[in-house]
Parts: structure tokens; C-alpha cells; sequence
């Protein structure tokens, strides 16, 4: 059957609200109005305003409260409207929860869940499209997922909600209402999605694309055009930003001898950054026949208008036009410049 | 015909003031044709604007400012040449009273060449000379105001600063902090509190403790002032002005309003409220139809004339549109400049290794 | 020898309240020697900090209590079992009140095993069972306590969290967010603003534009307490637990203390005020000197039996002394446990790609 | 003659302010207090209150009046106590300072300087320790410095100052202390260090060391050991975050063969991350006679004791245990595990 990514998510907030009673989400507008992108939607409604609670516009004084509950034992679901406004509270994001549990040698837990959408929507401009994967990713003492379909969504949101450690889960507006299969194992209650394990989303030989969230859709999309010109990609989903999944990125290396990165964020000290790092200082690098490289999102601020913005995303021409020069393969569409 | 009228306002409210405002404010006739007339523009183009964006020509967020137009009309008309001011994302009308065209503001939200922000900024981000946005991070912009404020006082101008934010943004940790730097600097900034009534799906006792917003400054004094009342709001603005060029630093303003529309184009803005309400408002308190009524009854203007007004601005609105629809794209290569300002060009990494773009365009 | 007295205190300032908590209070002899000795193992264990520290025991800030002891021992003593607290980096004395021992205090700060954060979080970050610490950054555990009060009512306990800041704290925004989110889930939290007059070297009107502590919670009510007076600061906090319990939200408190050293070990503390300000303020408001005499004129107390506290106190803080000089050290492989909890083993990267560390220890 | 760090920042605040009226500093104790580092000393009472200002202890609030003054047409220069603390004011910094200039399409400028330091100093546990060169470093609209000695910290302070664009200085408090020698043309009041170039501290040709502030010292003592084992270790002190120097690291690169980075931040998602990855794309990766690898702080939330931190803070050991592993010389110190 389908689901699209806000029912998924929809059915893994219900699905842990109804087994712990320690679970409660808090947000803007998550319970009366259903969610800024209804991804709450119903739940006010089904567990009342104790566990679904809306909070004034006060990122960093409810992210603050939602911290300190779940040091005090709950364990909060934290909505950000969008990530973005998570800017005004990461100091609770980093400093509170991420670290309080090193700092107390353990004594303090600190159980929540980050979520909202992150990185860039459609014409929302330079404030409302910023990805925040490489910031987060940067920080031990977090855990940071970042779903791509409806059985991600799902399985990793539910292992976010019992994992007793902050969890930041980036997803994606632009994939909330994008319908994908779920197995019937998916559709249980009791399906989890490991955190730190990647997935192959498709099998290929001659190079390796890998993505998270939006852009995996991106590589999937090249990887198809890539085939029809003889190109076999093998495109890893990373699903988990923190910790990253290097052995499944190295293993596929080692198949393919070439890599791609792709990420819809910025391109300096961003995901791409790290994935070509930690495959040049593993064994991976020496199976590379060419160097590994980055697609991601131009290196400006968002603009809003379409023409712009078209131009600020990487697109699967991006993808294909990089692995060919990578392989070397003959240059149907010229590279832009 | 009159040249100019007087007429009552609702009761002003004081925090921490010994006292306020005329109730009775008088204007004149040419003042009262060109508030009438500002109000209009900002109604029709916020209507153009949400048509533009139902046919798809405009994307992403579009938070229209209809029923809040006595807000701007009656603060812009009590402020000097110099002034300056910041807003939140709600900010069409603005752009326009501070000197953008009807044109410069629909062409950008269609992202034409002749946008105002080259089709960069969009809805929410709009500027022009003393007109610091447009910002789209709630709160944000009240510490810029108090910025800009400071600047002005620094340089030794007499002109002030008017920092906007809404009844949810009020809320925001650092308008407090803004509240308290402004009052130990003296700065001259006028904090306005548009409250609307709700901050998207919240009305406001479910964001806010206290919804006396006029008095959340605590030690910086605070009016509330009938948000629908273009005269009530201009002669509060007069006052707040006045006491803040005469250095005694900042002041909060509440004006009490109302949005028609939903928070942006996404939200039907009716599972929150009932459609009475709205009705009510619209046919009770509408802003432009109680001051046209006003102007009509008292002389100043004829329903006629009135009329011809209505005229003048359908055709710049009509223009606007048209331009919005039919200017040129902007280049791709646009998305790559003004980036850094005054700096050597550079070649900006797109979105592969192999694609760069160059900063500058000639 | 009397079983107990009854002394008059500094009236209270009471800001949105009918009435406010009784300015004659009642001590029983046990527990003004326990309020005694507290304060004392506080004093003491301050001192023995701070030699630690310019022997170069103790590394990075320390920030020490002195003087600000009735604070601390005051509210405690009014505390539930249950009842939760957190504080900022001015923690040593709490994080004895709240459980720990001397010992286990100071051997943290000299980065040895039995430290009660294994080393990890130093003079700043000490923790146990309620007390969450222990926060370096300004106002950042206000909203966090909040937090621990929302998951105490959402439990349906009738406890209550005490959430404690600085003078130089109290203008942060996030406090601000915190106030409106109690006040509209009415938790059961105590904030309670000590104000020991200055933020580092910024003196309170310098850096608050009002402060009236106690009334800066606006529609929050607020009480305002001698914090040099343990007796007062005791019977307040009953009074703000009492109202708390009710169900009525939370209500700001304002403890108006002094601070005897610099703000951190680096700081002298002289620049910014006067020699003269710190010896009047202990010669005739310190809140140990105060209250000893309180008892011995009052006959809770001979002076023998303070003096036999006193020996009793200096014991205990010469062993914490000597344990904090004399504990092993902690081994490199405990900087690379508890990053996470309740999670699988695994390797941790060191400081170059050859050196990992296991996760675990065992 | 010498100078410390501290008085180099002194001299560039100083000639800036008596250069330019439109300059002022604010931030937590600048004024009155000569600065909480004391980067500030006697400005207070050369300048006045107009010029030197004390702010309360609201990092966000105060960040956001600095910037709209700059976009008002002041110079403002925000001290901030350390970075951690501008983590509650980051939102300021990357939405209102680096965006306004782009999405105004170059209407709204906005020259600022934000500084403080940046890093790990001694002691201070996790919460006052943190790294933020790859945070900023990852956002258009950004410049970004991290001086090393006296000169650097003058002359890029400097023209930050007189920069038009937003720049972040990072500067290190354990360096504050640090004399350096200055040339004589540091000395001079127009002395400029230009944003974007790299400095070879120590020229070498076997392998190339690149570093950012405080771990330029740590290759400094590494080059000195490896240079009496006969290795000849080039270091490259990168001044500039963004826009990094790229054309140095890959010219050095493409001597030595050979690239270690060096950094004070956490290893994943940090300034190494980019280094690798940018060699890896560019034509120095050819040149590469072995895998590029990161020296880092450890991957942990920084420990308080001395024990415990020394053991999270790379050291030359560290970068002279790599270099020799990745130049095969014989190990005569093993390698920790
Ligand atoms: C920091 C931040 N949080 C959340 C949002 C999402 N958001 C945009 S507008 C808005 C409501 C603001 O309400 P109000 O201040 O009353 O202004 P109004 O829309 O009524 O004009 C919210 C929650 C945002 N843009 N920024
Ligand atoms: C957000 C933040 N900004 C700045 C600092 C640096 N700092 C530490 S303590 C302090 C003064 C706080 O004064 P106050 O709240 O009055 O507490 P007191 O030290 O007097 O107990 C400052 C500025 C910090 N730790 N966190
Ligand atoms: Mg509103
Ligand atoms: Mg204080």
C-alpha cells in the first residue's frame, strides 16, 4: 500500500503516543491547527491538551521547557514550525540537550525529539530554506536522522522517539505529501528503523550516489537516466546523518570505485564535506578511480523567484552531467557554465 | 465641501503615561483623500496580489495585509522624512508607503526583472531607503529597529525608528531584550504591537499571558490605540513621535486590528475562527468603509470623488498586475550576485564541482 | 535554652499579590543549627574552593557563593522531598544542599575519581538526584527548570521546581518566554532572581532598565525577599511553595543578596565597586555573623555549641580538602564514555583517524 | 619587536575607531570593565560611551541592534564574551547580517564584525569550548577569519573592520596571552592582512599541515619534531575560513604530496571535512602521493578535568603520529589505540 511521508509520520507520532505515556508533543500550532503542515493532525484531538500541547512563538523558551521535561522523565516531541526557526533555540538544542548527559558523567538523560522540516521548500527565499544536516551532524552527543520516504519517515521517527538521547529528525515539506510503498511490515506498530544504518535504494555498479531526504529522490531520478546511457548507479539513502553509515558507503565504493555526494544544503563544510572525508581517510580511497566529488545546493542564499532558484538546486542534470565526467563518459548534454 | 473635519476616537489606553493623545483628532481634506486613497491602494493590491498567487504566478509564502491598512496609513502619515522603519513579512502595504511602487512590489512577488528585490527576496523580504523589510523571522526584526534607532541617535538626527511585530510575535524573548537595551540607551524607536487578534491559528490568550500588549514594556510607557481608526492611529503615532524625538527613548505601541484573510494563502484562516466573525468585522469596524462613511457624512469628500479615487487606484493596481504578468523573467545568472557587497568578483561554486557562476554582472 | 524564637524581617515588596508571607518568623533551635551549620559548610567549603584553585588545583571558572548563603540555605529549607532545583554556574553550594557531598564537590573540581561528574563537568556542571545543574550558559536553565516543572505537574506530583538566576540573567529573552509558558500552563515553578547586584562587573541599573526584580514577571506575581536573611528567604519561598502547590502557576522571587568575591576566580572584583561597598556589607549584613548572633542572643544557641558546629564544619571541609589533593586521578578512557546513553557500543574517533577510543568502559 | 595577541586586536580596535567615526563597539563588558579578555583595555576611557558600550546579557537582542545599525549605516563591532554564548544570537547572524545584503538584491548592506573567542580554552568544560569555524564557515554571505598571531589578528581584524559584508573573527583566548613578533610594517596603522589568503608559516616539502588559530602552533612544534626525523613538514596557517584560501593548499599540496589537517573542532562536519574535500575535488587530488587526513579535537563534548581534556585536544604527538603514518617513516613513537 501508500502512504505519503506526513500520514507515515503521522502514524508513528499516534503509534508512540498511544504506547508511552510519557510521549507528548509541543510545538506551534501542532495541536488546534493540526500542525503548520498537519503533520499532527488528529491527535490533538485523539489524546487531548495535556499530551499535544501548542506553545506561543518562543523557540528558544519552549525548546528550553521541552528539554527539561524530558531531563525530569518525559520524553517531549519537540516540533519546530521549520528548522529554521530552530536557529533562535539551538543554544537549548546543543548546549542543554546534547551535552548534559556528558557533562552529569550520565546522571542526566535528556529523551526528545527535534523535529520539523528542513532545508529548502519551493519560492520561501533565504530564511525559510537553510539545511541545518551538517550543523547538527557537526555535534556529538546528538543523534540526527534525516528521512527520505514514508518508511524512513516512519521507522526512524519512532526509533527517534524511544532512543534515550536528543534526536534531530530533518524532514523534508516538500516530501510530506509525496506517496510512496510501504511494506506490510512497515505498517506495524512495531516497525523500527535502525538509526546509523543507510539503505541501498538501488543497486548499481559503475558509480555510487549518495543522498539524504529531497535528494535522494535527485539521485534516483539521474540514476534512471544514467542507466539508459549505460551507467549502472547504485544509490545509498544515508537516512542517518549522525553517526553516519561510512561502512555501507565504503562497501558500495569498493563495488563502484566512484562517488558522488549529493545534498541539497550548502555546498563549504556541508554533508558532502564529511562523506568525501571519511572516504579519503578510509580504505575506500584506494579502490577510488576517480575522485570522489560533491553535488549540492549553490553557494548563495536562497532566492526566491523560480527562475533563480531553479538554478540554486541541484538538480539529477547536476547528478549526470558529474558522474559522467567522472566516468569520462562521452558528453551528450554539455556541462553548464 | 469642508476642508477639514474633527471627529472622536475610541479611548486611547496608558501604561505608565501621565497622559495621551487627543481623543478628538481633526484632519484635513486633502490628508483625509490621501489616507483614504493609501488604504485603498494597499486593499486592492493585497487583493491582486492573492489573485496573482492563486493562478500560481506567485510562490511560496503570501501573507496579505487586508483589514490591517489603517496600521500602516495612520503611523506612516504621523512620521517625518527620515524616519525609518522594520516590519515582519506582512509587509506589501509597507513597501508601498515607503516608496515602492504598486508595480516594483507585484513584479517581484512574479519574480520580473523590474522587482524591487530582483525576484530575491519575494513577499516577504522588500526594502527601500529608510525601509528595512520584510524580515521572515518572527521577532527578528524588533532588535534591528532598535538597531536602525540606535544608528539614527548615534548620528545625531532627530528622526526615530518604528519597529512592527505582531500579537504572536510579542511573545519573542528578545523584544524584551530590545525593550530593555532601548530604555537604558534612550533610543528613539517606537515598538508597535500589531495585534490582529491571532498569530496564525493561535488567538491571542492561547500565545500570550497577558494580551495588554501596550503594557508588556513594563518601564517603557505603552498606548493602546483602535487599529481601525486611520486618525486614532495617526494621532497616537503623533504622540509616541513626539515623546520619543524628545529623548525620553522608547515607546510601545498596541494597535488592535484584524487580518481577513488567512495567515498566508495556505491557510483557509476558518477552522480557528468562525466566518461570523470575520463578517463582522468586515461589515462593523472595515477600516476604509468607516473612514470613507466619515468622509462622505462630515463633507470632506463627495461619494463621487470617492469613487474617482477608487478609479485612480484600479488602474495603478490593473497596471501592476499586468506588469507583474508580463515583464521579463530574471536571468538565472542574477542568482549569484549580491552576494557580498564591495567585493572583488569571484566565481560562486552551483551545485556540481564543474558548474560556476560569476558575482558580478556587468 | 530555648526550643525556638520568633524574629522580625525586612518587610517584603509584593508585586500582584493580596498579601504576602508573615514578616515575624518562627525558627526551632534544630533547625537553626541546621540553617547555621548549612551556611557554614557553604562559607567554608567556598574558601577551601578557592585555595584549591590558586594552587592550580582547580581549573577554568570557579565561581564561589560566599555570601550568598542564606540564599540558597533559606529556600532549601522550605523545600519538599521531591521538590526539584536548578541553578547556574554558581552551583558548589547547591549541589551540596541537593546531595552531594563536600567530597564528592571538590574532588570534581580537582578532576579526580570520586568527583560526582567523573571529571566531566567540572565547578559548572554538577548534578543529582533534582538538582539538574549546574549551566554555563546566561539564562539558558530557566526555561530548562520550567521544563522539569512541566513534567512534575504532567506526572501529577505536587511538586514544584525552583529555577534560579542572576541579577545579570534576569534580562535574558528566553526568561521572558519562560514566565509566559508557566503563566499559561500555570506550572508549579519558582523563579527566583538572585540579585547579588551585579552581572560580572555591570552593576544592576546598568544592565536593567527596571530593577524591581520581583515585578518583572509582569503579569507573574513576584514577591521581593532579604537574601542576606535566611529566616526571610525561608518563610518567602513556604509561601511561594504554598502558592505553587495551589495550583495557581508560578510566581517570581527576588532575593536581594551580595556577592563577597570577584565574579570568577579571575576576577578581583575590585574595579567595578568599591573595597569599602564588600567590608560594609560583610560587617554588617553578612547572613552567617547575622544569624549567629540571632541565635546566641536569642538563646537558640551558646556560643560554645556554634564554635563546636564550626570544628565540626572545618572537619568535614579538611577532608574534602584532602581527598580533592590526594584521589586519583581520572584516566583519559572516562573523556570518551557517556556520550550517549542507553546506546550500543561503539568506537569513538580521538584526535587523529588512528586513534578511537571504546564508547564503553566496563 | 613583540606584541601578544591581545594587544594586536587592542591596536587594530584602536586605529579603526580613531579612524573611523561610524565604528563603535558594543557587547558584555566591553566599556567599563575593559572587556571580560580585556581585547578591550582603556578603549572605555579613549573613546567614551558613545563609541565603547556595554551591553545587558542578551546576546540575541544585543546581536540584533548591532546589525540593524550596520544596516543604518554604523560600523558596529559586537564582542561577544566567547562564541558559545552567540549561539543564542546565531540567528541574527545568519538570517539578518548574511542574508539581508542578498535578499535586498545589495540594497541593505551590512558591515559588521563579530568577535570574540572561539574554541576550546583551558578548563572550561563543554559547554564554553565549542568550534563554530564550520558552522560559519558553511553560510553564503559570510566572511569568516580565525587569526593565528599577532599580525594576523591586527591585520585581519583590521580590514574586517573596514569590510562592507558581515565578518565573523575567531579569535582563541589561550592565544590572547601570546607575544608574537611584529614586522614593522604590522606596526603601522594601515597595516592589512587581506580576507581569503592563506600564510605559509613555515615552508616544507614533504608534507603540507593546514590549520586554523591555536593548531597552527601545535604544526608549528610537529614540523619542528618531524623536521629532526628528517620529515619536512609545510604548515599553512588558512587565516580565512571563508572564502578559503583553496590555490594555496593545492599549490602546497601539489609540492609535498602529502595533506594533514589541523583544527581545535570536532572531527566530523568541521573545517578538515571541507579541506578533504576540496583537494579531493580539485586538481591537487592527482598530486596526492597518500590519503589527506584530519587531526581534530576528539569527537566528544569537551571534558572539564586535565586528564580528560588533554585527551580531547589534538596535540603535535598527534600530527606527527599521522603524518608518519601516512609517509610510512619508521614509527619510533607508537601509535596510540
Ligand atoms: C521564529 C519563527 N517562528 C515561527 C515562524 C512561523 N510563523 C510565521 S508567521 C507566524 C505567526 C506570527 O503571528 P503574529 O506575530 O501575530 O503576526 P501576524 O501573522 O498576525 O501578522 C509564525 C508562527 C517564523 N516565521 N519565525
Ligand atoms: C549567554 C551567556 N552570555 C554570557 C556569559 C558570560 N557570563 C557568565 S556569568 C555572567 C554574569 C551573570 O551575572 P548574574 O546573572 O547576575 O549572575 P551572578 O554571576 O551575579 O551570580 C556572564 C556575562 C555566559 N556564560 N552566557
Ligand atoms: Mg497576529
Ligand atoms: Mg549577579
Amino acid at each position: 500500500q501508500q502512504m505519503t511521508v506526513r500520514d507515515a509520520l503521522n502514524a508513528a507520532l499516534d503509534e508512540e503516543l498511544g504506547r508511552d505515556e510519557k510521549v507528548y508533543i509541543m510545538g506551534e500550532e501542532v495541536a488546534l491547527y493540526d500542525g503548520a503542515y498537519k503533520v499532527t493532525r488528529g491527535l490533538y484531538e485523539k489524546y487531548g491538551e495535556k499530551r499535544i500541547r501548542d506553545t506561543p512563538i518562543t523557540e528558544m523558551g519552549f525548546a528550553g521547557i521541552a528539554v527539561g521535561s524530558a531531563m525530569a522523565g518525559l520524553r517531549p516531541i519537540c516540533e519546530f514550525m521549520t528548522f529554521n526557526f530552530a536557529m533562535q533555540a539551538i543554544d537549548q538544542v546543543i548546549n542543554s540537550a546534547a551535552k548534559s548527559h556528558y557533562m552529569s558523567a550520565g546522571q542526566v538523560t535528556v529523551p526528545i525529539v527535534f523535529r520539523g522540516p528542513n532545508g529548502a521548500a519551493s519560492g520561501v527565499a533565504a530564511q525559510h530554506s537553510q539545511c541545518f544536516a551538517a550543523w547538527y551532524g557537526h555535534c556529538p552527543g546528538l543523534k540526527v536522522v534525516s528521512p527520505y520516504s514514508s518508511e524512513d519517515a516512519k521507522g526512524l521517527l519512532k526509533t527517534a522517539i524511544r532512543d534515550d538521547n536528543p534526536v534531530v529528525v530533518l524532514e523534508n515539506e516538500l516530501l510530506y505529501g509525496t506517496a510512496f510503498d510501504m511494506s506490510d511490515e512497515a505498517m506495524r506498530d512495531d516497525f523500527l528503523v535502525p538509526i546509523g544504518k543507510a539503505k541501498i535504494e538501488k543497486e548499481g555498479t559503475d558509480v555510487t550516489l549518495v543522498a539524504h531526504s529531497m535528494s535522494v529522490q535527485r539521485c534516483l531520478e539521474a540514476a534512471q537516466q544514467l542507466q539508459s546511457e549505460g551507467v549502472s548507479a547504485e544509490v545509498i539513502n544515508m537516512r542517518t546523518i549522525r553517526p553516519m553509515d561510512e561502512e555501507a558507503i565504503v562497501k558500495s565504493v569498493k563495488k563502484t570505485n566512484h562517488l558522488v555526494s549529493v545534498e541539497g544544503g550548502w555546498p563549504q563544510f556541508g554533508v558532502g564535506a564529511e562523506i568525501l572525508a571519511r572516504v579519503m581517510e578510509s580504505e575506500a580511497f584506494d579502490y577510488l578511480d576517480a575522485p570522489a566529488v560533491r553535488v549540492t545546493g549553490a553557494d548563495v542564499p536562497m532566492p526566491y523567484a523560480a527562475s533563480l532558484e531553479q538554478a540554486s538546486l541541484a538538480t539529477a542534470a547536476n547528478i549526470v552531467n558529474t558522474v559522467k565526467r567522472l566516468l569520462l563518459v562521452e558528453n551528450k548534454q554539455s556541462v553548464q557554465h | 465641501e469642508q476642508t477639514e473635519a474633527s471627529f472622536s476616537v475610541l479611548d486611547y489606553k496608558l501604561h505608565k503615561l501621565e497622559s495621551g493623545p487627543s481623543a478628538n483628532v481633526t484632519v484635513t481634506r486633502d490628508d483625509a483623500l490621501k489616507l483614504y486613497r493609501q488604504m485603498q491602494v494597499i486593499r486592492r493590491m493585497e487583493t491582486a496580489a492573492g489573485n496573482l498567487y492563486k493562478s500560481k504566478a506567485v510562490r511560496g509564502f503570501c501573507h496579505l495585509y487586508s483589514g490591517q491598512e489603517a496600521c500602516a496609513v495612520g503611523i506612516k502619515a504621523a512620521m517625518r522624512e527620515g524616519d525609518a522603519l522594520i516590519t515582519a513579512y506582512r509587509a506589501h502595504g509597507w513597501a508601498h508607503l515607503m516608496g515602492l511602487s504598486v508595480a516594483e512590489i507585484l513584479t517581484e512577488l512574479t519574480g520580473r526583472r523590474t522587482g524591487c528585490a530582483k525576484g530575491k527576496g519575494g513577499s516577504m523580504h522588500m526594502y527601500t531607503k529608510n525601509f528595512y523589510g520584510g524580515n521572515g523571522i518572527v521577532g527578528a526584526q524588533v532588535p534591528l529597529g532598535a538597531g536602525v534607532a540606535t544608528a539614527l541617535k548615534y548620528s545625531g538626527s532627530d528622526n526615530l525608528c518604528v519597529a512592527l511585530y505582531g500579537d504572536g510575535a510579542a511573545n519573542q524573548g528578545q523584544i524584551f531584550e530590545a525593550y530593555n537595551i532601548a530604555k537604558l540607551w534612550e533610543l528613539p524607536c517606537v515598538f508597535v504591537c500589531e495585534n490582529n487578534k491571532y498569530g496564525m491559528g493561535t488567538a491571542v490568550e492561547r500565545a500570550s499571558a497577558s494580551t495588554d500588549y501596550y503594557a508588556r514594556g513594563d518601564y517603557v510607557p505603552g498606548i493602546w490605540v483602535d487599529g481601525m481608526d486611520v486618525l486614532a492611529v495617526r494621532e497616537a503615532t503623533q504622540f509616541a513621535a513626539d515623546y520619543c524625538r524628545s529623548g525620553k527613548g522608547p515607546l510601545v505601541m498596541e494597535v488592535e486590528t484584524y487580518r481577513y484573510s488567512g495567515h498566508s494563502m495556505s491557510d483557509p484562516g476558518t477552522s480557528y475562527r468562525t466566518r461570523d466573525e470575520v463578517q463582522e468585522i468586515r461589515q462593523q469596524r472595515d477600516p476604509i468603509t468607516n473612514f470613507r462613511d466619515r468622509m462622505t457624512t462630515s463633507g470632506l469628500a463627495t461619494a463621487q470623488e470617492l469613487k474617482e479615487v477608487d478609479l485612480g487606484v484600479r488602474a495603478e493596481i490593473d497596471e501592476g498586475v499586468e506588469r507583474a504578468k508580463n515583464e521579463a523573467e530574471l536571468p538565472a545568472s542574477e542568482a549569484f550576485t549580491d552576494i557580498y557587497s564591495n567585493t572583488a568578483p569571484f566565481m560562486v561554486r552551483g551545485c556540481d564541482p564543474f558548474t560556476t557562476h560569476p558575482s558580478h554582472t556587468h
